[in-house]
């Protein structure tokens, strides 16, 4: 037996109190069928720390733009670094640690980065329950309903939508199996397939769609085009080189770094890009595994709703497969964050230093030209690291890959601090006259990696 | 860790290998226990099974090589007929107790002292092929076989 | 009772044909009374490659001084960026990928290594069946043997050896229990364990043993002090930037690297040192486990002699543990093996450009001064990748390590190629006027890390 053919386990007996259609978007209704999912689903109000996810409620005075009490603690205060990398876009004002899916419609709207620029409708895409109302705005046709959504600005769209995510947008109604529902990743399930008329919803295994209703939102995306249009930029594959490479093609940038301007990029929450590079999902292990490991309520084992860090329930989540005491699990989990933590703190230090040299290079008058390389090297520095950071796990979901491009990101970042100082010849330094090598040389080719 | 036989049990786990040895003599090949596979399987399982939350367990040992020769007890009690009954019954009081109270740790961990019994049920069955593997001295230190036959416990 | 007496009814498959005394050296008298695992033991003469392990037999025409007929692999062809890496040290003559145990004498009495410097008696410790020399050489006094014969000349003390690994290297001859009879892991393990009462061979736990005995040589070791006294250097702890700090406070260096005058080290080989900070050493999970599987001969279950590399048997070695196919086990230690060798090349490049910049500058004119930072960085960085690269797994016993410490040469790199740029004031490149910006400097401080 292996953790492929998972178990049903003992039969799930519920009673049909209520009829729920492909209408029913309120939670609390399902709940009457389901009480004991339901129940859990609404733990997600809970705020808890682990060692580095989890998140910790702050309170806040309310006001009338956002009457919220609580928020979770600042990402931007805890590491002043974010708002250089940052420096000219949304995100350095306001960055949290995100929290649980009761909040996510309330930390949208409230989020004061709606006061920096102004945002489409788009966002609600992941932010909401928002099927039924794409429905409806399309009359039935959800792809239809989506793209007119898209079009509104923020303000307006919001009053169209009422609940966090609920059961309708994981859920069939009628069967209660999982269903995809968001046209971003009913799209780009076809790239990642490489399967043009992949149907996520009739193909899919059981086991998959444990992992793609988390991969319909805890995803990196962008605005395309003049029309905004929310995309998954898995075109030529979803390691975060290959979307980078990507973005290089189509020419895309999220905004200008207001200190050096270079073309910046921002990356946004890869989880199921990261998970898919590690030893989990190798091993056919899914996000509900984890994060909705399977509990026992009373005599029954249900699905635990009350999705959160794994770290705070690890002998369901992980016990079942690692024979080992939960404390050794937890140190585990945390040295693997500990390391990627230490190797996040180094490059991001060495971005600062390039970021420096920059903004000097171009206070002392330095021409676009010279400045051309250092920028790009910014650029793609930048986004790795930041795919990695916005990976919420701390590294854990693929601790090598993340190392992988940890490294490749530091490398970039020492080659456009050596192009700054590249000058023009006979422009070395005159106290020691020192001829600079060009950088990164090697006198023999590298040797070819064996073959598999 | 629960990986393997801490240094503490290797005490009464030396003992226990010495009953299961002694109980072997003579004997030690798989004929015999094909032979007497019948009288092993009044052991009924379907005992153990009546506690729903032995139901995985048992499910595992179903679908696993092992069913067809060894029974629950043939991995979960001494094979010495004293302990094999003062097993039973401490086992029978704290299973009774703990699914009574339903305070224990889920998933269900073997304790030391019934995992140091069901090592010495490997030997005992076993005995011929890893000979050569065993300390050569009574009260030496015994591999865990569990730790590289994970498959062996059920293991999902 | 023995291992014998114990057997005898229970049909014993060894026979006492021979009376083993802890003076019986030759494997072939051991092998009277356990056949099966002499016969495995031969089988060390194997070569056969994996994708980045195990050896291929290379011809060549033996000579007077090398009468090898074959030899593995030159390591310095398929990447000749470690002769640069080497430069003016034995290592950059003949460096070859290891074979099996049955080769060790021969190939360290032949390496080229020793034309190129003379090599002390010192060096025999780990490549030939020396527990019964060095006993007879301290009469009955095993430490006393060893020092003696570190003092000779290698070609006076090879004289006192003649085989390879034995089977008294591991066991003791009565019990056949494994005993470690190496002085410098003796008297290291002190440090392993912090504890300077340790003693190895009543203390340690039977599976440590399984670890240990290979231990005893495959580790990072260096010549102490002016009596070249052999050292493993675990005295900040086992580490490889612990080790070098321990170098740094010793002021030690192997050697001045010819191109750029930088004072070297070279790591050799610390695969126990890197196998204990990954995950399989965290589970318990020993060398021989790996290396010595069991293996199934008619009836009986022993552990494979045949020492090699796991990849070759998968079978016995992995699979036990892990619940996959063959190929797919495969498929996951070289996925691990390629991403280390990716990095290792990233960072491998790196080192020659800093090299190269060093080298320009000295040619240039630059005073010792001003090359101190530099060459800090460079035998710094040199000495962490080395550390990887002599480490024989390719990454795979410890890869979050590995990367760990390919980042922090990179890194060390990055800033040992500004220091060199970093010009006294006003020696700005002319052209543009740029002031280059102190490197890696940080705008705020890094956040602390959460505790644990
Ligand atoms: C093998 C277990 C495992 C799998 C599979 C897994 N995760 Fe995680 N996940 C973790 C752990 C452990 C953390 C770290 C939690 C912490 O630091 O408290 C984490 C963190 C997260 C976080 C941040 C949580 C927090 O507490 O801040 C998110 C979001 C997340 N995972 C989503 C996903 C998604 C989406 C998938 C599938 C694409 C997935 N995870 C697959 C174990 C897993
Ligand atoms: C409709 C979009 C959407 C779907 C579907 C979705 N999530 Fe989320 N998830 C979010 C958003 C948005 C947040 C952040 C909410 C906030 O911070 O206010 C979040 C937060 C989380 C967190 C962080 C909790 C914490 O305490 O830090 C975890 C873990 C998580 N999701 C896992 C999952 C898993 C596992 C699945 C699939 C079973 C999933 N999510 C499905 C949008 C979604
Ligand atoms: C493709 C899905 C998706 C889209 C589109 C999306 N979000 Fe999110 N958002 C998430 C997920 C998943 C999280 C939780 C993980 C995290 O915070 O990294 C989240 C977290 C947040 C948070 C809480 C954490 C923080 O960043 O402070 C805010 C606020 C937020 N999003 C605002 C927005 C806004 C504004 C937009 C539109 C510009 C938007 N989101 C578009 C999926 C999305
Ligand atoms: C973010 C996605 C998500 C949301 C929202 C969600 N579920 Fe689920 N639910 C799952 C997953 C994943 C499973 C496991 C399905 C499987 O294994 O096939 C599941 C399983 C179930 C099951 C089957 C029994 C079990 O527990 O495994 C029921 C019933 C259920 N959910 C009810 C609900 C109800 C009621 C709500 C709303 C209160 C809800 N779900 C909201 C993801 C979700
Ligand atoms: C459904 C099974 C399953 C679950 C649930 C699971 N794991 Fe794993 N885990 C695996 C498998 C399979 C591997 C690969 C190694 C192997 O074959 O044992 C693995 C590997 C690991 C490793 C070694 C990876 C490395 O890079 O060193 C760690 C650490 C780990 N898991 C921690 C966790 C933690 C923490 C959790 C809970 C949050 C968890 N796992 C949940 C199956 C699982
Ligand atoms: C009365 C219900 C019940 C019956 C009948 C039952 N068990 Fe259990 N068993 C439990 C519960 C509850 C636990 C968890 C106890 C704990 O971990 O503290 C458990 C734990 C165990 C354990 C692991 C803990 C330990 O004590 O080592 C083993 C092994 C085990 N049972 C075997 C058996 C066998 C064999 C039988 C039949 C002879 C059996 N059980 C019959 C309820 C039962
Ligand atoms: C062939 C030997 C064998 C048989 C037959 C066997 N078991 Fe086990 N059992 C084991 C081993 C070995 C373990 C320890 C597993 C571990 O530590 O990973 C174990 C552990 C357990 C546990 C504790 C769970 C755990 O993983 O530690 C329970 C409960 C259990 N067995 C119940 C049963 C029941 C009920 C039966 C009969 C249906 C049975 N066993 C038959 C070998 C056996
Ligand atoms: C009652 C006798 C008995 C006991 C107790 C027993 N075995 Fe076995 N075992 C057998 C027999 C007979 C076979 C051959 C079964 C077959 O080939 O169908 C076998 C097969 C095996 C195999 C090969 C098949 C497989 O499952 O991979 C392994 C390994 C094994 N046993 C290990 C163990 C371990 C470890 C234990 C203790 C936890 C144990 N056995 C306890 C009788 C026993
Ligand atoms: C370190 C790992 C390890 C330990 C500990 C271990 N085994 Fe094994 N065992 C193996 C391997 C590997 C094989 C396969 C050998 C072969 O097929 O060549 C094996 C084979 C077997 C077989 C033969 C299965 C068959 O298919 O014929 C039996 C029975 C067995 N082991 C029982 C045991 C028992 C009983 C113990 C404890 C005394 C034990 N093992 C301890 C690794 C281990
Ligand atoms: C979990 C399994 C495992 C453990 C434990 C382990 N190794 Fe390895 N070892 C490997 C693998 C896999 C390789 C890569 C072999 C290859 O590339 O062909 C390797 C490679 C090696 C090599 C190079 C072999 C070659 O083929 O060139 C040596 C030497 C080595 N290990 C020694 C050790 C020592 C000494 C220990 C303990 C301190 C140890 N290993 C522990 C799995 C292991
Ligand atoms: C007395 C020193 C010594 C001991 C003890 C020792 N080794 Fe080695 N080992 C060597 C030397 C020297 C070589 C290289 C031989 C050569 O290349 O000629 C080597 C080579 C190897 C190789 C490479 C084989 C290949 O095909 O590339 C492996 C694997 C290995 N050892 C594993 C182990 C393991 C596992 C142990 C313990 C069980 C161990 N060694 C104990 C000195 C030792
Ligand atoms: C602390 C133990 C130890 C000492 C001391 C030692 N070696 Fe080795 N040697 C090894 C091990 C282990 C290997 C196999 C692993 C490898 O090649 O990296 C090896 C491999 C070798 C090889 C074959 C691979 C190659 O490098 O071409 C040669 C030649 C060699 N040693 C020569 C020497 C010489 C000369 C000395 C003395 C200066 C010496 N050794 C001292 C442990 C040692
Ligand atoms: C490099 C170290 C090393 C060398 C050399 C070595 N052995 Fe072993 N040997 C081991 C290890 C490790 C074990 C496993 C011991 C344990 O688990 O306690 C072992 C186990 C044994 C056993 C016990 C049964 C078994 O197979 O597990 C015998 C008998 C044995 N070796 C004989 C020999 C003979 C004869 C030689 C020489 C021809 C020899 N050994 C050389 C490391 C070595
Ligand atoms: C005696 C048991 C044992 C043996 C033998 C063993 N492993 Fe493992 N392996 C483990 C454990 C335990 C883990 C940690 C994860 C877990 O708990 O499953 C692990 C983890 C792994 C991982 C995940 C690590 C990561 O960084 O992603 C890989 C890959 C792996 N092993 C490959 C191998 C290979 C290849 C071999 C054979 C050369 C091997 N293992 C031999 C027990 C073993
Ligand atoms: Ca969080
Ligand atoms: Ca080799």
């Amino acid at each position: 037996m292996n953790i492929f053919e998972r178990k049903v386990e003992a039969r799930n007996p519920f009673f049909r109190v209520v009829e729920l259609t492909d209408e029913t978007d309120s939670p609390a209704i399902w709940g009457k069928n389901f009480p004991l999912q339901y129940d859990l689903y609404k733990r997600t109000t809970d705020m808890q720390r682990t060692r580095f996810g989890g998140s910790e409620a702050v309170l806040r005075m309310p006001t009338e733009a956002d009457p919220r009490t609580e928020v979770a603690q600042s990402r931007l205060e805890a590491d002043p670094r974010l708002k250089t990398m940052w420096a000219g876009y949304a995100f350095s004002v306001d960055f949290r640690e995100e929290r649980g899916h009761a909040f996510m419609l309330d930390d949208q709207t409230f989020t004061e980065r709606q006061q920096f620029a102004k945002q489409p409708g788009t966002c609600i895409h992941c932010h909401a329950s928002v099927y039924v109302p794409y429905k409806k705005l399309g009359n039935g046709d959800l792809m239809k309903g989506f793209e007119i959504m898209n079009q509104m600005p923020y303000a307006e769209a919001r009053k169209l939508v009422t609940h966090p995510v609920s059961c309708i947008d994981c859920h069939d109604p009628e069967t209660m199996s999982l269903r995809i529902t968001r046209p971003g990743f009913l799209e780009a399930v076809k790239l990642y397939k490489n399967d043009p008329n992949y149907d996520v919803n009739t193909q899919a295994t059981r086991q998959e769609m444990r992992s793609f209703v988390c991969g319909q939102c805890h995803v990196e995306y962008y605005f395309k085009g003049p029309e905004k249009r929310l995309t998954y930029p898995w075109f030529d594959g979803i390691k975060a080189d290959q979307i980078l490479a990507y973005y290089d093609e189509q020419g895309f940038k999220d905004w200008v770094h207001a200190e050096t301007g270079a073309p910046m990029l921002k990356a946004q929450h890869p989880e199921f890009e990261m998970w898919n590079q590690g030893i989990h999902a190798r091993s056919g292990v899914a996000c509900a595994d984890c994060h909705m490991p399977y509990t026992r309520v009373g005599g029954l084992k249900i699905s635990d709703h009350h999705v959160r860090s794994p770290l705070l329930n690890i002998n369901n989540a992980c016990q079942k497969c690692h024979d080992f005491p939960e404390a050794e699990m937890k140190a585990r989990a945390e040295s693997i964050q500990a390391n990627f933590f230490s190797m996040r703190d180094t490059a991001m230090n060495s971005l600062m230093a390039l970021i420096d040299d920059i903004k000097a290079a171009k206070a002392a008058g330095a021409v676009d030209a010279r400045l051309e390389a250092p920028r790009q090297a910014q650029r793609h520095a930048s986004f790795l690291i930041d795919f990695v950071e916005a990976e919420n796990s701390t590294g854990f979901h693929a601790p090598h890959e993340a190392s992988r491009l940890l490294l490749l990101a530091n490398d970039t970042i020492r080659q456009g601090q050596l192009a700054l100082r590249e000058t023009p010849a006979a422009a070395a330094p005159a106290a020691t006259a020192v001829e600079p090598a060009a950088p990164a040389t090697t006198p023999a080719a590298p040797p070819a990696m064996p073959a598999p | 860790m629960v990986g393997w036989i801490g240094t503490k049990t290797m005490g009464a786990f030396g003992v226990l290998l010495g009953l299961a040895f002694g109980s072997v003599a003579g004997v030690g090949s798989y004929t015999f226990i094909y032979a007497k596979g019948a009288s092993y399987l009044t052991n009924d399982p379907a005992a153990c099974a009546n506690c729903h939350i032995m139901r995985n367990h048992f499910d595992a040992w179903a679908k696993s090589p092992h069913h067809a020769v060894a029974v629950c007890n043939d991995c979960h009690t001494p094979h010495n007929l004293f302990n094999k009954y003062l097993t039973k019954s401490l086992n029978g009081y704290h299973h009774s107790l703990a699914f009574t109270t339903g305070n224990f740790h889920e998933p269900i961990f073997i304790t030391a002292r019934n995992k140091a019994i069901t090592e010495a049920a490997c030997r005992h069955c076993h005995e011929d092929i890893v000979m050569a593997i065993d300390p050569p001295h009574a009260g030496g230190e015994a591999m865990s076989c569990i730790r590289c036959h994970k498959e062996v416990g059920h293991m999902e």
